[in-house]
């Protein structure tokens, strides 16, 4: 069902979704950035229109609504281990379909990998629902195209903020609030982007073989990459955790085990206990991150994981740009195939 | 909520020394296991980490544990008759359909010895549902010598060489590494023979290359690889190599696939 | 030949090696300027001086080999620079006034360098304001971070810009970034206590290092600035020294007010019998105890928290 | 935005605050060039960058806001006064060596400034041949007399420029004129016995303030030029702390010898699993004493007259 | 008698008279100027006509040949007291007509100022002779014209140096050396400056009188004199002197006598024993000075001591120019007669 | 070398201590001198230093001297029968006849008043040479008053006022400066009274100014002056005051010149 909302009307409109559901979006944090007087902006709690970031993308992704950066997995007492609850208030995610995309392969992992489902994961999943923000440009890191992953059907609800008026689709009939009957009715189908800055070329996965873990270009990130993980954990695929159990009292009675995120270019991804490890090169983990991304899942889960939406070029501190690799990459694979 | 993170009490029955470092412990436990495959350990407030099933039967578990973290450390302060709680079992395990009526090598590297360590038990209780058995054990020197007396009994039945990198005076077994004492094994019709290889990556590695440049057949290799996990099911992402997630799809794999799986 | 020595000092002119010929020098407070006025500097030294510059530690262009008596044209052609560097104290047409108080130098700051915690030139800028025209001999700079590349350490009045990290241990992820950063370029503030990141505040330097390391967002910045202020740096034939430390934690109005409140105190303890007893000499000479008392009574700063001991024992604080 | 970070800060542009903008780095060795090369930089900062540059401490123009792409063509542009500058180490227009060993600075030297002892322009242009281009992270400067205004004292290498006063009795007035200042402004190296000026060598600096002060000529400058050298001064977050005296009165043949063979001390004993070890670090990790053998002995040092004991005890001299 | 000679000529007869004579004029001193890297133009002894410098002013005046800034008065023995020889080589001063006037008012002040002359400047000036030095343009900060000191007849010989032709009038024939008659006679009258770029203006000494001490230009004085005392020792005329007594045996039985120049401009020029001193203020030092050069010594000896060699211009660190101080003097003199 | 700087031996005769600081010396001596001269006093390796002639006769000559420095402190040390030298007598001192049949006030403060004794002992010893004689003598305090013994014979022949600025519980005489007692002389003819005014230099400036003030004529007003000296001889510039030497048209000058000195 479509509706031509105004902009009073449609935060008439956020207002009453509100109370139904926790709004999050991208939103500015002021001077919360890395440098002094900057922002950041990143996915959370808003109220009002005004209160999206839309020019600028997201230092970080919306994942963190669905795998929180930390998340306790049991609180310890005495013997007893018990789960937390966690808020139930559903949650309404405004986000592009490269997100939207991403969220589709957090899903892959944590309920379809392996036969046991993530069942933390699934909670929250379930408590989630999309508002697929309108994206016909991207940004100047975006190869969501490439991807194929610019698109997005299966949204609660679409929406396109078009200078005064704002267009919305709306699918799930619970986000039909009542002040909606008010608005104007237009239909509206969202767009989709056509062309990136960026494009990438994925290498043909039966191409792809061992011969290439030998290749130098591994060699020259060693060079570049500083292993900082910031390319993990602004990624909306990256679905990685580790276990921290704490002792919360001196008797150690009282307790958690948590989870959190891990990245596979951060130290002790691979560390066992008694020390050894693998993958001690940066240049090592850049490969596994890019066969992971464009490769390895895909061979298990028939997509890529990777949808192009350029946030790892973004943070990247040494500006290396994963587009990039993945370009090059396939440079190599075509002419290694060539010979 | 169907938890799959939530741990199980176990009661500790007993406690062996083995070396120095090493513990075996026995748990009272009636799950079904599978040779090879792993339990999560899990200490509440302390951590979980990935042991191997060294043995079991209807009414136990056994594992055999090197003190090398926080966990274990809390592990080997233990006594029996105290609980501590596990997940699992996790991963495929030695099936023991995949050995029926083959000439079998098991070729062992220190701690390593314990994941296959049921799976000989069985070759050795039941020798009829294999063709034959030999086996290499080594240690890194004759003090870190596990299952001393299982070791004595499968001596009695089995052709077995018994090697330390570094012997002392009192060792009465051989001297140097696995990959030297190959050699030594019976190599009658190699190409059908099937080797079981566990171990340090190493151990592996050289173990490996040496059976093939003997004419050990490619498929007929399976091995076990030991790999941080934190969550045993799939999802944790720290033991996968390549496409594959050796909690799912290993720890044991047959060499064909193990060749491919590069870190 | 004949010039007021004093007086064309004081009007950024300098005496220079080669008799009748004095070198101009401009100012930059904060060292940041619009590149337009570049083309200014470049005339000035090529028809009045020997064609070239020198680019001055204190963040300043001199232009040598330049008669004295070009001085008038000179000063009517770099009004408009003087002007934009706000430097223009009453002077009209006549220059404006250096020496005593040297440049207000400042690192690149926050304009550009991704570790500074603060608008450097701004800050310097607002020195100036604060403390222009002044002839008593001071050295003030600020630096964007503790790293401290402008050198306020030797300094009379050194400035490092601080936040105050944040640390919310919910965006934690203890890749240990931080605290592995801080061991080896900081001051080894951090350590990590069940899989939380501790922060010593008393080894804490304010340096936002950790926050720049973190790769999740777990160090943010403080909502006010901070400053510490170092004194009584020097370099000099005499006895150079570090700065010692003085306030930590302060804010921009503190740091203000302490060093307008010293130009009370010079004013009163200065020994005029010298050519220009430089405010460091002072110090020692009245005891850092008067001094201390003297520029923090003064705007209610003798109780603040967070100054250093100092360098004699058993001071309030 | 893919740019290979490591490549474009050696090559003098840096990684700034605001993503995507480098900022354009020129050092000028010595901090002297012809006036006419404002013009490039004028244009640089206009065309390339936001309009505006900022003078670094260390002598150089920094012109931010540059988006990376460009830098190919600001390198063009930049040539003739990286030529100029002599710094183009075989670059051509891929522009210059930067980062690593930072920029020579020198205060402005007696080119101009009447109290100092050299042309210390000249000298950092002289060290720059021999020492660049250089990955290893050091900082040297050349101060033309001890009030050191580049701050000497704060680098890896100071390098003060000394002049051995010579008394010539016969011309002097005993107006004391020389003693006076020396106690004053200096170490108070000068007495008065039975009217003649006695040098107290121990306490001589070699400032040369006494021949400026001789209204009769009776102090003149020494034939050579000599240089003391302070070693391991540092800013920084860790510990900063003013450089220590290393050898005084040596030649400028020393000098660079002792530089150059430190890059060789480093090459041998640098921890390359740090990003790039500090020499002063280095320097604390070996011990001063190694360092000192180290350095000394190439070049046949070791065994030269006026070293100065170090930090630790039991040095030969 | 007027004779023209070529360079090498020239150098012949300089050899020559060297023989007879110490040979005395300006030279360079390499790099002992006061900065770094700089000569210093001073009264020396030189050999050939290369060794003098023309187109530079010395610092320092040839004064010291007369007056040795330090002079041995006595050397003491056990009791005996001993005037010290000198050598008694006869000295030719090759200098200009400014300095040459200023050495006459040094013969006035030591061997006509009261009835007693002084016998160690009477010992050294017969030994003098001098040669005129031709200056027809003078330097940018003489006015030796206003102060009526641009000519000098008294001399034993005049010279002018004409590119490479060189002429000589000698009128002492005690400088005829047999070498010159080997060069063409040509007659030789020397010029003198007619006018220099500075002019001052000498106040009429009638008009003088003490109420000019109170005026506030000498408290401009105060402020930028730094009472250095270069204009002092630089002055051809300066001729003050202090004596210093040495012992130097620790005995006391060996010891010396000498005197030293003195400046009114530094500190102590006028103290007792006791300390009382007076003149305190540099400014009134200024005076004292200003007063000496162009009123006082008139009134005593019928013409002004200051010869306009500018000189203490030259020199003066805070460039403080006298000629400048003459003339802000006369006009303020000339105000108030008008009053 | 007629050398004028050459001094001369003189034989110390006699001392006698005034003050702590001031001693009266006596030297043999044949020369002819006049009050108010002075003498270049010549130790060799430590100096020169002018010194006034408080007294002579035909065989000795009497300087009563302050320790303030390197050569007086020398001097200090010397015991009669030693030989220092001296060079002199400069200057013009007192000449009798300006002051022949003149009504004299004498007023002198501290160590001013050696300069004027030997002219006070002539007014004292010949009283017929001039009209009437008082006197003024000033000190700082009791125990700096000099020449006691001279001054109570004077005071028995001669008006006197004798004054200390600070008195203490013995001092007999008057106390105050000097110029407050001006007024208790005999002022009787005032514009014809001839003064003699010696001391340092703010006593002569505050005392010439009250005697203008009571009526004195400035042609009648005679003043000493001290100055650094080096030479003695019109040389070394140290004395010199506009166009004058002290050491040769002074050091004793009529106040109509002296009133044009100004430093």
């Amino acid at each position: 069902m479509g509706y031509a909302l105004t902009k009073q009307q449609l935060n008439e409109y956020l207002k009453a979704l509100g109370r139904q559901y926790l709004l999050v979006g991208p939103i500015r944090e002021k001077a919360k950035g890395t440098f002094s007087d900057t922002d950041k902006i990143v996915y959370g709690v808003f109220e009002a229109f005004e209160d999206l970031v839309l020019e600028e993308k997201a230092f970080y992704s919306p994942k963190e609504f669905l795998m929180p950066i930390r998340e306790t997995l049991f609180h310890f007492l005495d013997g007893q281990i018990v789960e937390p609850k966690i808020d139930t208030k559903p949650i309404l995610i405004f986000a592009r379909p490269c997100d939207l995309n991403g969220i589709r392969r957090l899903d892959t992992i944590f309920l379809k990998n392996g036969d046991i489902k993530d069942s933390y994961y699934e909670r929250r999943r379930n408590l989630v629902k999309y508002v697929m923000i309108e994206c016909t440009e991207g940004f100047d890191t975006c190869f969501c195209v490439s991807m194929g992953s610019g698109t997005y059907k299966d949204y609660e609800a679409a929406i396109r903020f078009d200078g005064n008026q704002t267009l919305l689709d709306v699918v799930d009939s619970t986000l039909v609030t009542e002040g909606l009957s008010q608005v104007i009715r237009k239909d509206f189908v969202p767009e989709y982007i056509k062309e990136n800055k960026v494009k990438v070329v994925i290498p043909p996965i039966d191409k792809v073989n061992n011969s290439i873990f030998e290749h130098p270009i591994w060699k020259e990130y060693t060079r570049r990459c500083i292993a900082c993980g910031r390319c993990n954990t602004s990624c909306i695929t990256c679905s990685c955790f580790t276990m921290q159990d704490v002792e919360m009292s001196d008797d150690g009675l009282l307790g958690e085990r948590r989870r959190v995120w891990a990245s596979c270019h951060i130290k002790g991804y691979t560390d066992m206990a008694g020390g050894h490890g693998f993958r001690k090169q940066n240049g090592e983990r850049m490969r596994f991150k890019t066969m992971h991304k464009i490769n390895d899942y895909h061979k298990r889960f028939g997509e890529n994981m990777c949808v192009g939406c350029g946030r790892c070029d973004d943070v990247c501190p040494e500006y290396i740009s994963f587009s990039k690799c993945i370009n090059k990459l396939s440079e190599i694979i075509k002419e290694e195939s060539h010979e | 909520m169907n938890n799959p993170y939530m741990p199980r009490p176990y009661t500790l029955i007993s406690t062996q020394k083995e070396t120095e470092i090493d513990t075996t412990f026995v748990f009272e436990a009636k799950d079904r296991f599978i040779g090879g495959q792993f339990m999560q350990l899990s200490i509440p407030g302390v951590g979980e980490a990935p042991i191997s099933i060294s043995d079991f039967d209807e009414d136990s578990l056994t594992m055999t544990i090197r003190k090398v973290g926080r966990v274990t450390d809390r592990l080997f302060a233990m006594k029996p008759g105290e609980t501590l709680h596990m997940r699992g079992p996790y991963g495929n395990g030695f099936k023991q359909e995949w050995f029926r009526d083959h000439d079998m090598v098991v070729i062992a590297g220190g701690t390593g010895l314990a994941p296959v360590k049921n799976t000989i038990d069985a070759f050795v209780s039941n020798p009829e549902s294999i063709k034959s058995l030999q086996m290499i054990v080594g240690f890194k020197s004759p003090k870190d010598v596990l299952f001393k007396q299982t070791l004595n009994q499968w001596q009695e039945k089995v052709p077995m060489i018994i090697t330390v990198d570094q012997g002392d005076d009192t060792w009465p077994n051989e001297v140097g590494l696995i990959p030297s004492h190959i050699k030594n094994l019976d190599l009658t019709n190699v190409a059908n023979k099937t080797v079981i290889v566990v171990g340090p990556p190493m151990m592996m590695k050289f173990t490996t290359l040496e059976l093939l440049r003997l004419g050990f057949a490619e498929e007929n290799i399976w091995v076990s690889f030991e790999r941080k996990m934190s969550c045993g099911i799939g999802k944790c992402g720290h033991c996968k190599i390549d496409e594959t997630y050796v909690c799912l799809e290993g720890p044991v794999f047959n060499y064909t696939k193990a060749k491919t799986l590069l870190d | 030949m004949s010039i007021d020595r004093k007086i064309v000092t004081k009007n950024a002119y300098r005496i220079t090696k080669i008799r009748n010929k004095t070198a101009l020098r401009v100012r930059v407070p904060g060292g940041h300027l619009e590149a337009k006025y570049f083309q200014i500097i470049q005339e000035v030294a090529e028809k009045f001086g020997d064609g070239t510059v020198h680019l001055t530690t204190r963040q300043g262009f001199e232009c040598p080999g330049i008669d004295f008596d070009r001085i008038p044209e000179i000063n009517k052609m770099i009004r408009p620079l003087i002007e934009s560097l706000g430097l223009d104290v009453d002077y009209g047409d006549g220059g404006y006034p250096a020496a005593g108080t040297r440049n207000i130098s400042a690192c690149i700051g926050n304009r550009v360098c991704p570790y500074a915690n603060d608008d450097t030139t701004r800050i310097a800028n607002s020195l100036e304001k604060a403390v222009y025209p002044h002839d008593f001999h001071f050295k003030i700079a600020v630096t964007g971070c503790p790293n401290d590349c402008i050198k306020a350490h030797m300094q009379d009045f050194g400035i490092i810009c601080l936040t105050e990290p944040q640390y919310e241990s919910k965006r934690c992820i203890t890749c240990e970034a931080c605290v592995d950063n801080c061991k080896k370029k900081v001051t080894g503030a951090l350590s990590v206590k069940d899989y939380n990141i501790e922060r010593d505040i008393e080894k804490c330097i304010g340096c936002g290092e950790c926050i720049l390391k973190c790769p999740a967002g777990a160090w943010t910045r403080s909502e006010e600035k901070y400053y510490r202020m170092v004194i009584m740096g020097r370099t000099g034939k005499k006895n150079p020294r570090l700065a010692m430390p003085f306030i930590k934690w302060a804010t921009e109005e503190e740091i203000t007010q302490i060093i307008k409140n010293t130009y009370g105190f010079v004013e009163r303890y200065i020994d005029t019998s010298l050519p220009k007893e430089h405010i460091g000499y002072i110090v020692d000479r009245m005891g850092y105890q008067v001094f201390k008392m003297k520029v923090c009574r003064k705007g209610g700063l003798y109780h603040a928290r967070n100054f250093f001991t100092g360098r004699s024992t058993g001071c309030a604080h």
